[in-house]
């Protein structure tokens, strides 16, 4: 009972079946802060790296970054669990309504946040209204000397300056998932496939799949008591669950 | 006997005076007015032509020189980063937009309310007005990443078969910001038209101000029906001119407002927002006319005392207003309680840029108060001047304040960074010296003075005796 | 070409192997065979649109994990971890992640080059044959008591091609070194290991099942040995692999990663770890009841606490819950061996194990089973044998100096001098793949292959239940004109003749991996068998190596509490007021600085990036008039660097700490001239495995008056309250 | 049937007065108000000049362009939505308060455009064609426009000189 009690603690900001589609649970109590997440999604979402000066000046390109905070005093220290903060792929995104070029839009299909790289031209309203500040905005045309550009993903677009971008779950991932699944007459079964983030973490402290199915292992993660979104007041129905850590 | 003569003298003495002090008890023959006009659009001295070559040299260089290098290298050029997405690109746009709000003020609101003062300046404000949009226009574009598309923001059917998201607040700024664009130039082009037509006639034949002239009074001569259409016209444009100005300030602080953003939301916005534009675009007006009042041949007969006087009297009202909305907005937020609001009043106070919260409220609120209250002081145009230039200092740094500081402090104290102004700051100066380049440009061009608005004016005012004052009284003539 | 094994054959075999897996396909590009083409004449095996995966083996450190590497169109786009592989399960680190951009970086050493005096950069290209002639001439002329080989800590083919040509012509076997044992104390492990049960071995923590762990030290989180399969065992004891949700407790004088995830960091004294370790052993063995074993009997409780500065109270409460856990576990590591009391530390903190029954007991300690092919533990030289070869070098011993994988020049301490004994040796020649300060100090560089490019095979030594070795084949051809070191040797030594050509008759590398994996070839315990070399060969690079099926390990035997285990008080070298505490930076590790994207990764703890930096207590601090950014110099006994001061909040305040990994003088534009080393305020002060005391230093600091803006990816603002004003 | 000629004259009136006062006069002496026109530097209105009404379509063109600009408004506020549903923010693909937003924008916008090009089209401009002008009426003078029959133009102009006409003359059409 107990257990149910929680479901709907957790799922009383989503209106019946508006869940989502595709959803991540991240267990900060596990999360051990190694930044396995962060490279393997720079890798394989060709996030450029912007070097130095631009970096310690809060241009850093991260789809993903990894929060911390400290509370006491020595030698009463303590660290605030490792939280890994990508986009939200929120239900109710506040991002979306505000780009005037309709470059960040929800997808019916996949139920994501998009970003439309192509369509943006650089307003930057989407992250000054994005709550959790997971936009990274192309300041520059970033510097890839030869041959590094060799390691670049066919999959994902390349940005040029003045774009804004942001994580998008790997929907190449997904999308390829559908195709295979598709080819192969059956839905994807749960666990087939993993964003960069959650296939590299090596605690497994990143879970992905379909959140709009119970039995999946995201969504049973994410009905634990222990889970709770990220700024969950302002009602942006994030598809990213966080389980509190220690 | 004597004392009817010390009397009269006495009244004579106050009817001079009466004449002295109101430009539109001091009619000069219309012919004369015409003369001053065009001699203060020709009487250039080189001083005129060395500021405005300097001008021109700051404009290529630091407006379109800077902002070429910054579409070429992208916005990394400037100081924009997370969480201050906006920078001063968005502060200069607020500024400016401010600045326009003036002169539709004054011809509109102040001809609706028949405020007889507006008249020889009207024309002045609304330049203020134009040039000042066009300064926003160029600040929102350059703050785009990729502005070599911006035209995707517009309404236009395209192969893309897209449209723009009227959901944006950035779309509605689009809208609103071209249809003030558009009415208050046609607004401005109105009136002017009787003065271009004026200019046209006074213009020697075979000179290019002379086909500059005929072509922009568009064969205007006066007739009734002339008349009677642009009187039509001007009396639709000085009603409905106003919402829109109403609506493209508040729409810019919806910019603002309709975010998620603690100290943002605030539904007190669109109003804050409109005064804070009339306050820095009074204090601007002021600063203009003082200027044209001193450099410009026979100004001092058009633009007296009175009128800064009046303008005064408005700045010291808008002040008040300023002041109380930006304390309604301050005592509300302050008392939500909101853990991320409290934070960032108190990152205005004590942050970093604390003083410019300080001097925002000394320049908006604590210097106009105790100057503007004394009558002599406000009609000195040069203090005038002075508390004009603080107060749009103190506006801009209003909008500092609002964008870029306020940028800073989010629901993610991870990313809360100061945000240092890059190239931004030329491509800012690169506005304000386009702007004085093009009002020093139209000042050769364009009357300044709408002369037959002022003849109008003197031809309604009168002298009359009440008992044994003699007071001024204006008829109805339209 | 082909008599021998060709492509096609390889392709046939594989796709007997393809059924079971459909990822990962069997065979690489084969580098040897292949040559670069344009795409118009694309290979047969890529598709346009289509992705190839190649299992082989990360190279970032030596733990062996398995990669997957998705390739298409001959260029590699992503490193995945390989989910059969035993150390890894499918996952990577973050090394692992930015392997791709060691391989396409562009500061590679492109073709083999002569310098033409040591340092000066200034070199002149030879072709392979005029290189492989150099390498004959060397391997010929030297007398073979002269020669010398001094290798990394990966790959093991390489190692083990070496040590046969070594043995075969009377050369001193080869030398293996790397940063990362020195830190990791590998050898005050495995000597604690023979010490307490009689058998030098790498131990196996079992923390997967455990409900408690102390970790003295151990940075296995970070980088420590096996980081990879280290964090699936935390994060297993967390979700309650044991009895419910696990406890870690961290004893380090600074909260590293690893003791920021602990539940309890117990900031102690650098030194005391073995104390400590000891005063919980008597307090948990008291708690147990019976008799008190003699490992813990000496030992005065009020004694540890003065030293270590924890609470007696505190080492109760400690010994009582490591008394009453269900499964407890003591691991030692990092800083904690990394004194002169080191062993003695090691060997406190096993015998906690041995107290509360967690040998061989799920969710405590084993020992870790021998790779296969593997007859007994072999482990990195320590810092004693380290400078006995330096020595030897500076004497004149060494005429001609072989080195591969390893850059000692940056990671020995400065004070020993290996850049100064290069001097004393002739000829020395590098393999290294990138320009390092070892390889600009050498006379020639013949560059290896990237590991991705590279065959090969690695013993696992840590992480692994089961006997693996992890197999590592091309995943891409070459991109520059290198060559296979194993190859040149190959070469080298048939030119040279001899003794050498005998002993290494093989046609090329993959003949030479393969005489050496022909030995499990009908192991029928395996993952996977096979009847005869060639299909096991294809079986193995399909898998990525080849590991046995159930777990080997072994209980430690031997009476680790039958004597009295003494921790004498830590020496500390210097005269400084502050406790010098080194570690290897979380991200970079010892070799990553080259790689831009682990430059741009934030520090998990302090969050900065592209540099390095000292932790300070900000109170410190505050003592010694630095803020944050003020660049501060810190002289210890050996030496002295700038360094950046990052004001830690969580760091002893007699303590200062500072991360190993930049400081680079060469290695690329990327890592060139960034932070600072801590190498270069190293002595030579060793513990009693003869592993560096490399955190027994005292050192001074003082202001420099200059400033560095550290690139943060946090901000000081929100994490720091900086720059907020006043609080109401 | 005698065929009468008319021609045009002009008088020109260095005030209000004279001029209304001619106005009444050339009534009187039958020219009748369609023959008549003024012009002036300052706006007058009939009134004051004693003429008939002035007729202006300003105010319809500028509603007719305010229910165009509406229409504008309506089409892209509600139908550019539909011609490509996109979804944001849980919005609809047409919500309430931006669509105000943008209606109001555009009738305003239609409002004052065709406010502005109500009086070009009403006053025929712009018309470069040579007009009947005197450059003296922008210095404040007012110039009385009209046709009578060629028979009574002497007596006209001597009854506007009478009445203060600074000038009569035959107008003719210069270039403007």
């Amino acid at each position: 009972m107990t257990t149910e009690l929680k479901i709907s603690e957790i799922s009383a900001n989503f209106a019946e079946g508006e869940q989502g589609k595709w959803g991540m649970a991240i267990d900060m109590d596990i999360c051990t802060g190694c930044q396995a997440c962060v490279a393997a999604c720079a890798m394989e979402n060709n996030v450029p790296f912007v070097g130095e000066a631009d970096s310690g000046y809060g241009r850093s390109m991260h789809w993903i970054r990894t929060e911390r905070f400290w509370e006491g005093e020595f030698p009463e220290i303590k660290m605030t669990p490792y939280q890994p903060v990508l986009c939200q792929q929120c239900g109710h995104a506040p991002c979306e309504p505000v780009c005037p070029a309709f470059a960040t839009v929800h997808s019916q299909a996949e139920a994501l946040n998009l970003q439309v790289y192509n369509r943006c031209v650089g307003t930057r309203y989407c992250a000054n209204n994005c709550p959790y500040q997971v936009r990274s905005f192309n300041w520059r045309d970033y510097e890839r000397p030869e041959p590094l550009p060799n390691q670049l993903n066919p999959d994902v677009t390349v940005r040029r300056r003045g774009v804004m971008e942001k994580c998008t779950f790997c929907i190449q991932r997904i999308h390829r998932a559908e195709d295979v699944a598709k080819s192969e007459g059956r839905e994807v079964a749960d666990g087939e496939f993993a964003p960069a983030c959650a296939q590299a973490c090596p605690a497994d402290a990143i879970v992905f799949g379909r959140i709009d199915d119970p039995e999946s292992a995201v969504s049973k993660m994410a009905r634990g008591a222990r889970g709770f979104h990220l700024l969950e007041e302002l009602g942006t129905l994030p598809a990213v669950t966080y389980l509190k850590g220690g | 006997m004597a004392s009817t003569a010390t009397h009269h003298d006495h009244e004579q003495d106050h009817i001079a005076h009466l004449r002295e002090k109101h430009l539109m008890l001091d009619p000069l023959p219309r012919g004369r007015m015409n003369e001053m006009v065009m001699e203060s659009m020709h009487d250039t001295s080189w001083k005129f032509w060395v500021v405005f070559g300097i001008l021109s040299v700051i404009v290529a260089v630091f407006l379109f020189g800077a902002w070429g290098y910054m579409i070429a290298n992208g916005l990394g050029v400037a100081g924009v980063n997370r969480p201050s997405y906006w920078g001063i690109f968005l502060v200069n746009t607020v500024f400016w937009i401010g600045i326009s709000h003036a002169g539709t003020f004054i011809s509109a609101i102040l001809r609706v309310f028949k405020a007889e003062f507006r008249r020889p300046f009207t024309r002045a404000a609304e330049l203020m007005t134009t040039f000042g949009l066009v300064q926003a226009g160029f600040s929102i574009f350059m703050h785009m990443g990729r502005v070599w598309l911006s035209y995707w923001l517009m309404p236009i059917p395209n192969q893309r078969g897209l449209w723009p998201n009227f959901h944006s607040p950035l779309s509605w700024d689009l809208l609103a910001i071209t249809t003030y664009l558009l009415s208050s130039t046609m607004y401005l082009f109105l009136p002017l038209i009787p003065d271009l037509a004026m200019a046209r006639d006074r213009t020697p034949d075979g000179t290019w101000q002379k086909t500059f002239y005929r072509v922009l009074a568009l064969g205007f001569r006066g007739t009734e029906g002339e008349w009677t259409h642009l009187r039509h016209a001007m009396n639709i444009f000085a009603f409905a001119i106003i919402p829109v100005m109403f609506s493209v300030h508040t729409i810019v602080s919806w910019d603002c407002a309709a975010a998620t953003r603690p100290g943002w939301n605030s539904t007190i916005f669109g109003p804050y927002f409109v005064v804070g534009a009339l306050h820095s675009g009074m204090g601007a007006v002021a600063m203009v006319l003082a200027v044209v009042q001193s450099r410009m041949k026979h100004m001092k007969y058009f633009i007296r005392g009175e009128h800064f006087d009046a303008l005064g009297m408005l700045m010291l009202l808008v002040s008040m207003t300023w002041a109380y909305f930006f304390f309604n907005d301050y005592m509300v937020q302050w008392y939500g309680g909101d853990k991320w609001t409290q934070q960032l009043l108190h990152f205005h106070e004590a942050g970093p840029l604390g003083w410019m919260w300080f001097a925002m409220l000394i320049f908006n609120v604590a210097i106009p108060w105790a100057t503007l209250w004394n009558k002599k002081w406000r009609s000195n145009p040069w203090l005038l001047f002075g508390v004009g230039l603080l107060i749009n200092f103190g506006m801009w740094f209003e909008r500092y304040i609002i964008i870029p500081i306020s940028l800073t402090i989010n629901r993610m104290p991870f990313t809360w960074r100061m945000y240092t102004p890059g190239v931004e700051i030329y491509l800012g100066i690169g506005t304000v010296a386009f702007f004085i380049l093009l009002y020093m440009g139209a000042s050769r061009l364009i009357p300044l003075i709408p002369v037959w608005e002022v003849q109008e004016g003197q031809m309604a005012h009168s002298l009359k005796k009440y008992g044994r004052e003699t007071v001024v009284t204006i008829s109805e003539l339209e | 070409m082909t008599e021998h094994f060709s492509r096609r054959d390889f392709l046939k075999l594989a796709s007997v192997g393809a059924a079971t897996s459909a990822i990962l396909t069997g065979c690489g590009p084969a580098s040897r065979y292949v040559t670069r083409e344009p795409y118009i004449q694309m290979p047969e095996y890529t598709y346009n649109g289509q992705s190839t995966h190649y299992a082989t083996t990360c190279r970032e450190c030596a733990a062996g994990c398995g990669l997957v590497v998705r390739t298409m169109q001959g260029r590699a786009l992503k490193v995945e971890g390989n989910k059969n592989h035993p150390v890894n399960l499918g996952k990577t680190c973050v090394r692992g992640q930015a392997t791709l951009h060691g391989l396409y970086n562009p500061d590679r050493v492109q073709e083999p080059a002569k310098q033409s005096k040591r340092g000066s950069r200034d070199y002149s290209n030879l072709d392979w044959d005029a290189a492989i002639g150099v390498v004959a001439e060397a391997l010929k002329n030297t007398k073979p008591s002269e020669m010398a080989f001094l290798m990394g800590m990966a790959p093991d083919h390489l190692f083990d091609l070496v040590s046969d040509l070594a043995k075969a012509i009377g050369a001193p076997a080869p030398i293996r070194f790397g940063a990362r044992g020195m830190f990791e104390a590998r050898a005050t492990l495995s000597k604690a290991t023979e010490v307490l049960f009689g058998q030098a071995a790498m131990p196996f923590f079992d923390m997967s099942k455990a409900d408690l762990t102390f970790s003295f030290g151990a940075n296995f989180l970070e980088t420590w040995i096996s980081p990879v399969a280290f964090t699936r065992g935390f994060a297993n004891m967390r979700r309650g692999g044991g009895h419910g949700r696990g406890t870690l407790v961290h004893f380090e004088s600074r909260m590293s990663q690893t003791a920021s995830k602990a539940d309890m960091w117990i900031p102690i004294k650098p030194g005391t770890e073995g104390l400590v370790a000891l005063a919980i052993g008597r307090i948990a063995a008291e708690a147990r009841g019976g008799v008190m074993p003699a490992a813990f009997a000496d030992v005065g409780v009020e004694a540890a606490a003065k030293a270590s500065g924890v609470h007696a109270e505190k080492l109760d409460e400690l010994g009582k819950l490591f008394a009453s856990a269900g499964a407890a576990l003591a691991i030692p590591g990092g800083a904690a061996l990394g004194h002169s009391n080191g062993l003695e530390t090691a060997e406190a903190v096993l015998a906690l194990n041995a107290l509360v029954g967690g040998l061989g007991r799920a969710g405590g300690m084993y020992l870790t089973p021998l790779a296969p092919m593997q007859a007994e533990y072999h482990r990195p030289a320590n810092l004693k044998e380290m400078a006995a070869f330096v020595e030897k070098l500076k004497g004149g011993e060494v005429k001609t100096l072989f080195i591969h994988g390893v850059n000692p020049v940056f990671e020995l301490p400065k004070s020993l001098g290996f850049e100064n004994a290069l001097k004393s040796v002739p000829t020395v020649i590098s393999f290294a793949t990138f320009p390092d300060e070892t390889a600009v100090q050498a006379d020639y560089v013949f560059p290896d292959h990237h590991s991705l490019e590279s065959w090969g095979y690695q013993r696992v030594a840590a992480g692994s239940a089961q006997s693996a070795l992890s197999g590592a084949q091309p995943t891409v051809s070459p991109y520059y004109n290198t060559r296979a070191t194993a190859d040149v040797f190959l070469a080298a030594a048939a030119l040279a003749g001899g003794k050498a050509a005998e002993a290494l008759s093989f046609k090329d590398e993959v003949e030479f991996i393969q005489s050496k994996i022909v030995a499990l070839v009908g192991e029928s315990d395996g993952f996977f068998s096979a009847p005869e070399i060639n299909t096991f060969t294809a079986y193995f690079q399909q898998y990525g190596g080849w590991w046995k099926t159930v777990d080997e390990l072994s209980t430690p035997s031997g009476d680790a509490l039958g004597k009295a285990i003494q921790v004498a008080e830590a020496k500390f070298a210097g005269e400084g007021e502050f406790y010098f505490h080194p570690f290897v930076s979380p991200v970079l590790a010892e070799a990553g600085a080259n790689k831009p994207w682990l430059q741009e990764v934030p520090d998990p703890t302090t969050t900065v990036m592209w540099s390095s930096w000292v932790e300070i207590h900000p109170e410190t601090a505050h003592e010694l008039g630095v803020d944050n950014d003020d660049i501060v110099l810190i002289t210890s006994e050996a030496g002295a660097v700038e360094a950046v001061v990052y004001k830690y909040p969580a760091i002893r305040p007699d303590t200062i700490a500072m991360p190993f990994g930049q400081g680079h003088t060469a290695y690329g534009r990327y890592a060139e001239g960034r932070g600072a080393n801590p190498a270069d305020l190293f002595g030579e002060q060793v513990n009693g495995a003869g592993d560096l005391a490399f955190a027994g230093m005292r050192v001074k600091v003082e202001k420099t008056g200059k400033t560095y803006p550290l690139s943060r990816l946090e901000s000081r603002m929100g994490v720091y309250g900086e720059a907020l004003g006043e609080e109401h | 049937m005698t065929v009468t000629t008319n021609i045009s004259l002009l008088a020109v009136f260095p005030d209000l007065e004279p001029a209304a006062d001619a106005i009444d006069r050339l009534r009187t002496l039958g020219v009748p108000d369609d023959q008549m026109n003024v012009i002036s530097g300052t706006p007058v209105t009939e009134a004051m000049l004693g003429r008939p009404r002035q007729w202006t379509n300003v105010p319809r063109l500028a509603l007719g362009g305010a229910l165009a600009g509406m229409i504008i408004g309506l089409f892209l506020a509600f139908a550019t939505p539909s011609l490509y549903p996109i979804q944001v923010g849980r919005q609809g693909i047409i919500s309430g308060p931006p669509t105000v937003v943008v209606v109001f924008e555009m009738t305003m916008l239609g409002l004052l455009l065709s406010t502005f090009l109500g009086v070009f089209l009403d006053s025929y401009f712009p018309s470069y064609r040579p007009m009947h002008y005197v450059p003296e009426i922008s210095d404040g003078k007012f110039a009385v426009f009209f046709s009578c029959p060629q028979e009574d133009s002497e007596k006209i102009t001597k009854a506007m000189t009478a009445l203060g006409a600074e000038k009569v003359e035959a107008a003719e059409a210069q270039p403007l």
